[in-house]
């Protein structure tokens, strides 16, 4: 869409709250229409949790590649970042909304687009997966980590891994640790880093223990299969329930195998939890959930904020597309908000 | 069988995926590799013409390591094929039953 | 907001203790709660008090489903009321079973404040009597937790091997009910425990972490109760030792009465049944109480504080530790009288006869 | 004349009869190993006019090859002229032989090398000469035009209009090249001989005054024999190791099939002969879907007879859909499928041996047994629509697997459990005859043909649902109201080419649709066979949908075929409807006028009809 010249554009300012693949597409999108954007990001560097993984399903592109085109795109004179910069809060200030920063006076803009993000949910609240506790259980996130790091990362005193378990749904549809919801992302998570195992140690016998397999994503059923299939990755239906160090510090776990309606216990030298989304926090924040929307099948603008919008992973676990389109469909949002303005 | 004391102890019922013995598996996925794919629907055996196919003919336990131990209910097939009609991942299950009998006898766990 | 295991710490008063037995604890490990009250009084110098009126929780019974709840919970209000009447306000429990149905019916009463009221009624009208809720409620292995470095001060003998100076490998197990049903109300939480490893650490012991160390002893209130189900009790209890086995523990330490018994007299049952031993160099493995522990450490005499009580043998355990004791004395009483001996001769005689 | 020797005929007598003796030991130990009765079929045989008609048939096949010519002239075209010059270059150099010579009785060699031993001039019979050389130069040529034929197949099959030629075997391809040295040679040798002699007709004369227009030819004459002698040689020894070996077997086999010896389950000496007989001609090869669905695996038939042959274990046995397409198309006739089913062995696992037999419904006797087959219950289309036809009929039926927990036992036989296959024929016999029917009908080829082949049920009568329809309508028990749409029928393996039912179902057809558009030839596989275990999902939907688009080249409104496994196996891969014949009819028949059109009916032909009626609606 393309504004008409004289309507909105140049004369106009739009803050970008959080610079992540959601807060850079927003950005960019808006550059492209003459806006100016005040890019805000609390971190020294642009990309969010983009920076922490190695590769994206279902195709397997280079987390830092999409994160190159991605500066790229906001790599535009009309865009002011502020890298290292956290906004406090924004306030209604005639018309448009003040952004109150880490520094100096508040940036006054004519709308706001919050693109905050997640948090990971913080796997030692399952103590009973003794994370924190011993040093083979780990998170996918710290596995994105290790597999950034290198192969040797992996290793067990030395020698491949005899096996690996992934547990899914940790901190997510889950009462006890109050997520009522599912993250959406870890499910197809788990079937991508099983593969990567695969590939790194194909001996290896590689487990995913699972509530319910949720392949929703376009590809996402085809590489499910594909683990299956082609790396011979077991997937069985249960959660595991407890995990304990064995005498040789291999991860001891406990589950029952639902299919077979009978327990079952295996040891591994991983353990992999996928830990679900967690709402991160914002400026607007008001409660410890994600961002809501006045209007939420047909867009994201915050109650009773007019000209705030939500971008991204902030309202919801998305996948990076996802969080890309949402990003972008904000700032066709601002727009149109804008023109109603006028 | 009970000991001096007037009761006996029950065996674990647990699968130890560690003690399994998956030769039977290996080797027929090795064939069969879309066997593999099984997603345990359990269409194949709630089709099986042998009427108490759901219990006594379980396909989708051949996945599970620890069924090997001993597959009961196989020499109940037909070898009809209507479970490969049914089969949502396409497994030529009639072929994965032949194979594992063929296996299980080899191996010495025949039932 | 939410714990993580090791935030999980408790109140745990410091003197003035009103203390509960338990029925089984006193029953198969007579020495045990003298001798606690002993520690308390005598080494620690505590004021500890127990009132000969006191009775059962009958938790047993209520686990079992012969005990009503509004019975149970008026027995527990009698006991809160002889606390009372005496002017203590902190109170320790004995037993895990009992520390888990106090907390259980405290709990209760917080969300059902009418339940709580109709219990007063009850205990008014059978005995007259009135209560208030304790204002400290603690486990007993709680309060060695607290006071271990006292007791650590004051120990003649530590939880090595006098000969090889290595720490002597201790499973820790504690009861279900200590943490299990109330986290908060245990030292580390249900998922780990701190309460017994405190003690086993500060003693110059280490603990032991396997597998299986959360699963249940296998006391099962239904099923050792009736004898054609104790085979569910009991392979609880193999799980438990044979995920133990490898790591060749040198002693199990209980802080629940029904534990404690359990893992000592299934061993013996086992042994008899299949013969199989799970102990390092074909022994069994001795299993003490937290108060018998700390006796032990605190250098009382083995036959003195009960411990030829025991169905596992502890011969071997003391001569690991360096402790001297008198062959001839283990079943004899104070007046040299014998107090009997065990239907299984291997399992009574001394270690290096054998 | 002067003697008729020369030592470079010692190699090819030295060859031939090698492999003469071959044959004779060959010959007799097939005869020796064919089962007594077959023995006697043939001793019985051997002087009756079946003699004669195998003698006409060795003709017409094993030289003219009609079959071949019949399926592909080109193709027929190069094994003719290869087999029928070849044998005439020997019938009248023999008889040439014999005439110069005149004697009847002398070596072999002399005829075949007969214009060494006769160069032409300087005989008073000369005269005679050129008529005899020209007669043998065509036939030469004719040969040698078959032979380029050949090389060209070898090198681009599609010229001789195959699809796919086969691969060689290494003895085949020694033998292949001897063979294909012996007529070039030959015509080298006789030309050498005619340039040196100026003798010779328009082939070897033209060439042999070519060569002397060069050189003096003379010196090269005897090795040219020699050369000609020695590629004889080579091939008549490999010849028995090589497919060549069909030459002389294949004239035995027609023979034996004369006389009416069959393969049986088990191996016999006419086992070995089909073996032998199977000239790799490779016609099964495009025969067989899988060449599309699976190209470059060589599970064809051939590949499968010459691995039988070499005593090795055949590859990809279990790929085999079972179809029985090869067999049909096979132009030496050997018995492929009973073959196959032989190298499926018993691993005696004993299964099915789940059901006691069903207490027959007894009470009420039924007089016609319905058996939809466990497939059917896939697709209840077909079940419901037999449920309306027996109504409409006024049959007094009975459904036999309701319940769909009846297993005929073919599927085990084709996955080679025979034991096991037994056992559950012996149950479901029980069950049948329990009933108290006399006529049962089936909706699933593969049953019926399990039923037809080996079930012993007595007196009671089976038909496939298409044959029940078929005389249903032939005796207007029920009626139709013809349909609009064109239509085009398949022919599943098991009832067409498995038990011969083929103009029922087009009958039917014809009667339902205004216009049957089925494509002629063969019928094909649906690719949902249970012949080949081993065949994954993509190439049973890839023999699927080829059979689809051929089945509807004629572009048909809908697809009828007459099994449920063919019909599911159909739906998903085609574009127009598929149907069972079962639901053609119901969908056309016209409901609830029954007795109505009966009384009519029994006006006018009533005795005839009472037979009929008993024998279709009632059965016995």
């Amino acid at each position: 869409m393309n504004p008409d010249k004289q309507s909105v554009g140049k004369r106009n300012t739009v803050a970008v709250i959080g610079a992540g693949p959601a807060g850079l597409s927003a950005a960019s999108a808006l550059a492209a229409l003459d806006f100016e954007v005040h890019l805000f990001e609390k971190e020294s560097r642009e990309g969010g949790k983009l920076n922490q993984y190695h590769q994206l399903f279902p195709a397997r592109e280079s987390a830092s590649e999409v994160m190159g085109e991605l500066l790229i795109s906001v790599d535009k004179e009309n865009i002011i970042r502020h890298l290292g910069l956290g906004v406090n809060s924004i306030k209604p200030s005639d018309g448009g909304w003040a952004v109150h920063h880490g520094d100096g006076e508040p940036i006054r803009s004519d709308a706001v687009i919050v693109a905050t993000g997640f948090d990971f949910f913080d796997a030692r609240l399952k103590e009973e997966f003794g994370y924190g506790i011993y040093s083979r259980v780990i998170t996918s996130v710290d596995l994105e980590k290790k597999l950034n790091e290198g192969r040797e990362t992996l290793l067990h005193k030395g020698t491949d891994p005899a096996a690996i378990a992934f547990v899914h749904c940790v901190g997510s549809r889950d009462e006890q640790v109050g997520v009522s919801y599912c993250s959406r992302l870890c499910c197809i998570t788990g079937i991508k880093q099983a593969i990567e195992m695969k590939e790194l140690f194909p001996e290896t016998k590689v487990y995913n223990f699972y509530i319910d397999m949720r392949a929703f994503g376009t590809g996402y059923e085809e590489l499910y299969r594909k683990a299956q299939e082609q790396y011979g990755v077991r997937f069985i239906r249960g959660r595991v329930s407890e995990a304990s160090e064995d005498a040789e510090c291999r991860i001891r776990l406990k589950a029952e195998d639902t299919l077979m309606s009978r327990p079952l216990k295996v040891s591994v030298d991983w353990l992999v939890l996928l830990v679900g989304m967690r709402p991160g926090c914002s400026p607007v924040q008001t409660d410890q959930s994600f961002l809501g929307s006045d209007n939420p099948l047909t867009g994201n603008a915050l109650p009773g904020m007019p000209g705030v919008y939500s971008a991204g992973c902030c309202s919801g676990p998305m996948s990076i597309p996802e969080s890309v389109a949402s990003g972008r469909s904000a700032a066709f949002q601002v727009i149109d908000h804008l023109n109603s303005k006028q | 069988m009970k000991n001096r004391f007037g009761f006996e102890i029950q065996d674990n019922r647990q699968i130890d995926l560690d003690l399994a013995d998956d030769r039977v598996n290996d080797e027929v996925s090795a064939i069969i590799r879309a066997w593999r794919s099984c997603l345990k629907c359990g269409n194949c055996a709630a089709v099986c013409p042998e009427g108490e196919g759901v219990y006594k003919l379980d396909l989708s336990a051949f996945l599970d390591l620890s069924a090997f131990q001993k597959l009961t209910g196989l020499d109940k097939c037909y070898l009809c094929g209507k479970c490969q009609l049914v089969c949502p991942r396409g497994i030529p299950t009639r072929f994965v039953i032949m194979q594992v009998i063929n296996y299980m006898k080899e191996y010495g766990k025949a039932v | 907001m939410t714990k993580y295991w090791k935030d999980y710490q408790k109140e745990i008063a410091e003197d003035e203790f009103f203390y509960v037995r338990s029925c089984i604890r006193q029953n198969f490990f007579p020495g045990a709660e003298n001798l606690f009250i002993d520690i308390l009084r005598n080494k620690l110098g505590k004021a500890i008090f127990e009132d000969a009126d006191h009775t059962t929780c009958t938790g047993i019974g209520y686990h079992s489903d012969i005990v009503p709840l509004e019975t149970i919970m008026t027995v527990v209000a009698r006991q809160f009321a002889l606390m009372k009447e005496r002017g203590y306000k902190n109170m320790i429990v004995s037993c895990v079973t009992s520390f888990g149905i106090y907390s259980e019916i405290l709990d209760l009463w917080k969300h059902d404040p009418a339940l709580k009221s109709k219990i007063e009624g009850y205990l008014k009208e059978a005995t007259g009597r009135t209560f208030e809720e304790p204002g400290n409620m603690v486990h007993a292995s709680d309060i060695l937790y607290k006071f271990r470095q006292e007791i650590a001060a004051q120990a003649r003998y530590r939880l090595v091997n006098h000969e090889t100076g290595q720490p002597l490998k201790v499973v820790d197990h504690i009861g279900c009910h200590y943490a299990k049903t109330f986290p908060e109300r245990g030292v580390g939480g249900a998922e780990f425990p701190q309460v017994l490893t405190g003690l086993i650490r500060a003693w110059g012991g280490e603990t032991v972490d396997y597998p299986e160390r959360r699963h249940c002893c296998g006391f099962g209130f239904r099923q050792y109760i009736l004898q054609p189900s104790r085979g569910y009790s009991i392979s609880h209890s193999r799980t438990k030792l044979e995920s133990m086995k490898p790591y060749e523990p040198d002693l199990i330490v209980a802080n629940c009465p029904g534990c404690s018994m359990f893992l000592d007299r299934w061993q013996y049952t086992l042994e008899e049944t299949d013969g199989s031993v799970y102990g390092p160099a074909n022994e069994k493995i001795p299993v003490l109480t937290h108060e018998e522990l700390a006796g032990l450490v605190l250098g009382y005499d083995p036959w003195e504080i009960g411990l030829q009580t025991h169905q596992v043998p502890v011969e071997g355990l003391l001569e690991k530790m360096g402790i001297p004791y008198d062959p001839e004395k283990k079943y004899t009483d104070r007046s040299g009288r014998v107090i009997g001996h065990p239907e299984k001769i291997h399992n009574s005689i001394c270690h290096e006869s054998r | 004349m002067e003697k008729l020797f020369d030592p470079f005929v010692i190699l090819f007598t030295a060859g031939f009869s090698f492999a003469a003796f071959w044959f004779i030991y060959k010959v007799i130990r097939w005869f020796a190993e064919l089962p007594a009765s077959d023995r006697s079929l043939v001793l019985h045989g051997i002087f009756s006019v079946k003699t004669l008609q195998a003698l006409w048939e060795t003709v017409s096949e094993s030289l003219l090859h009609r079959n071949i010519f019949k399926r592909n002239f080109r193709l027929g075209y190069m094994h003719m002229s290869l087999a029928f010059g070849w044998f005439m270059l020997i019938v009248i150099g023999n008889i040439e032989s014999t005439w110069y010579s005149g004697s009847m009785f002398k070596p072999l060699y002399v005829s075949v090398f007969w214009r060494f031993f006769d160069p032409g001039p300087g005989f008073p019979e000369a005269m005679y000469q050129p008529g005899f050389a020209m007669v043998m130069d065509f036939f030469l040529l004719l040969v040698l035009s078959g032979l380029g034929f050949a090389m060209i197949k070898r090198f681009r099959s599609k010229v001789v209009g195959m699809k796919r030629t086969t691969r060689q075997h290494p003895v085949d391809r020694w033998a292949l090249t001897a063979l294909w040295m012996i007529f070039p040679a030959r015509l080298i040798a006789e030309s050498m001989t005619c340039g040196t002699y100026g003798t010779g007709s328009f082939l070897t004369g033209s060439l042999g005054y070519l060569f002397a227009h060069f050189f003096n030819p003379q010196p090269l004459v005897l090795p040219a024999w020699w050369f000609y002698s020695a590629v004889l040689c080579a091939f008549f020894v490999l010849l028995p190791f090589s497919r060549y070996a069909h030459i002389p077997s294949e004239p035995v086999l027609i023979f034996f099939r004369k006389y009416g010896v069959r393969t049986s389950n088990l191996s016999t000496g006419y086992t070995d002969l089909s073996l032998h007989a199977c000239s790799s001609c490779g016609v099964c090869i495009d025969a067989c879907q899988l060449s599309e669905a699976l190209p470059g695996r060589p599970l064809q038939s051939n590949y499968f007879v010459k691995s039988l042959r070499h005593r090795e274990t055949p590859n990809h046995q279990w790929e085999c859909l079972l179809c029985g397409r090869c067999e049909a198309a096979c132009p030496v006739g050997v018995s492929l499928m009973p073959l196959r089913q032989m190298q499926r062995p018993d691993s005696g696992i004993g299964l099915g041996l789940a059901k006691a037999p069903h207490p027959g419904k007894n009470g009420h006797r039924v007089n016609v047994l319905y058996f939809a087959g466990c497939m059917s219950h896939l697709t209840p289309g077909i079940i419901e629509s037999m449920k309306d036809i027996f109504t409409q009929a006024g049959a007094k039926w009975q459904f036999l697997d309701a319940d769909g927990n009846r297993c005929c036992g073919r599927p085990m036989k084709l996955a080679g459990q025979t034991e096991a296959a037994r056992n559950v024929r012996l149950k479901l016999e029980q069950d049948i005859k329990a009933t108290g029917a006399s006529l049962l009908v089936t909706s699933c080829p593969i049953c019926y043909r399990i039923f037809n082949e080996e079930y012993e049920l007595g007196p009671i009568r089976i038909v496939h649902h298409s044959q029940y329809i078929n005389e249903l309508l032939e005796w207007n028990f029920i009626r139709i109201s013809k349909s609009g749409m064109k239509a085009a029928y398949h022919e599943p393996c098991e009832l067409g080419r498995g038990s011969g039912i083929r103009k029922e179902p087009r009958n039917v057809i014809s009667a339902l649709y205004s216009k049957d558009l089925t494509p002629p030839g063969e019928g094909l596989c649906c690719g949902g066979s249970l012949g080949g275990p081993a065949l994954d999902i993509a190439t049973r939907k890839a023999v699927a949908r080829g059979a689809v688009s051929q089945l509807t080249a004629n572009d048909p409104d809908l697809l009828v075929t007459s099994c449920p496994l063919c019909k599911k196996t159909f739906r998903p891969v085609s574009e127009i409807p598929v149907m069972d014949i079962a639901e053609a009819t119901a969908s056309c028949m016209v409901k609830g006028e029954r007795l109505a059109e009966a009384k009519g009916e029994r006006r006018e032909a009533r005795g005839e009809r009472e037979k009929k009626e008993i024998k279709i609606r009632v059965g016995s």
